[in-house]
């Protein structure tokens, strides 16, 4: 459970990658893209960055339930604290 | 009032979340949620619904906010349309983090994990 | 220098997820997209997955260059292939 | 021939690749690289060699792989239009990773690592 904390963290950086670089290309776009395509777009920003996170995602999550141990768990932990600056996040939903 | 007006709405809400004005943004969602009802479209009612979570979560009203998300769940349940669900499911467990409740968002999470890896969650 | 193969096996497995969900969006679009925009689309593909991998990358290169030990880096790379399940990832260049 | 053809051509490269031919698609990409410097095409003409460079790396030639990859860089540096340039400090080092020279890898991952950031690498 210590790991939580940094799940909500991560899945924030992640999203505002994804938002900040979606809005960047649909300005690119112009008001010319069909609803149904920007849904689309809209997708595949989801699709590729859910992909990417179910890995880590998961390496936080695993707390008795396979042989992982705990302490795997927790090095995960630190380690994507590290890479993603998370500590020095502000914890801000959706605020870019 | 017609669809054309709905997304248009939904559009205004999202805006005022960007800008920083979740009471603003609560206020268009809330017009687009029994707009989307009238209509009886689920899909943007869910859209308009998680809107209204979202809003609720940057005034820090953690509480209502699960409601709101819970009720895009609840919308999908009963449609057998899942788009948004994992949204909600990760959502709410941030909700319950913000909340102290760790067992709760563990939970949550685990479910926001499991459906990371299928093919569409669209808006 | 121990990291350079983790950043080779973490850079293709996450090329083949951009290039997987990229297909699958242009699929469902079908043909009537214009150049231009397919080009832009497959700019955000690339930001989103580049700008997600900028952190990871970094903190298996960092060796001597600022404060973090190399022993942070080694727990890094191992970290990465737990969760990307790179150990057990053909090292296969674009394939699917 | 004209810019319709070279579009064709490059997607008949891909699509080998794709379909775990590199023999094939060295072959249009061959006629690519110089379709595109008939049409002056610079951007293109980086399409193609790129292509040339996978093609190589799939047959395991890396040092030739090598090569085509930094024909791109070249071009970047000449025409000062510097997409591609990402994937290709990438892919030198992919094959140097694959050569064992790590040394090497390490540097140009380096040069990979430093452009993460920047806003376009489009193809």
């Amino acid at each position: 459970l210590e790991t939580v904390p940094t799940i909500k963290k991560l899945r924030q950086k992640v999203e505002n990658i994804r938002q900040a670089e979606l809005e960047r290309i649909l300005i690119k776009m112009g008001d010319d893209v069909p609803k149904k395509q920007k849904k689309l777009i809209e997708e595949l920003s989801k699709g590729i960055v859910n992909k990417i996170l179910h890995g880590p995602m998961t390496s936080l999550r695993s707390d008795g339930s396979d042989a992982r141990t705990v302490g795997e768990t927790i090095e995960n932990m630190y380690a994507l604290e590290r890479m993603f600056d998370l500590s020095t996040e502000e914890a801000g939903i959706g605020r870019r | 009032r017609v669809r054309s007006d709905l997304i248009r709405i939904l559009k205004e809400g999202k805006k005022h979340l960007r800008d920083g004005h979740p009471g603003a943004a609560f206020v268009e969602f809330h017009l687009a949620l029994s707009t989307a009802r009238q209509l009886g479209d689920s899909v943007e009612e869910k859209k308009a619904t998680r809107g209204l979570g979202a809003s609720c979560q940057r005034q820090r009203k953690f509480r209502e906010a699960i409601n709101y998300h819970q009720m895009v769940l609840d919308k999908s349940m009963e449609t057998g349309e899942h788009s948004g669900d994992t949204e909600a499911y990760g959502a709410i467990a941030d909700c319950y983090t913000e909340l102290g409740d760790m067992e709760k968002a563990a939970f949550f999470y685990d479910r926001y994990i499991s459906r990371l890896e299928q093919d569409s969650d669209t808006e």
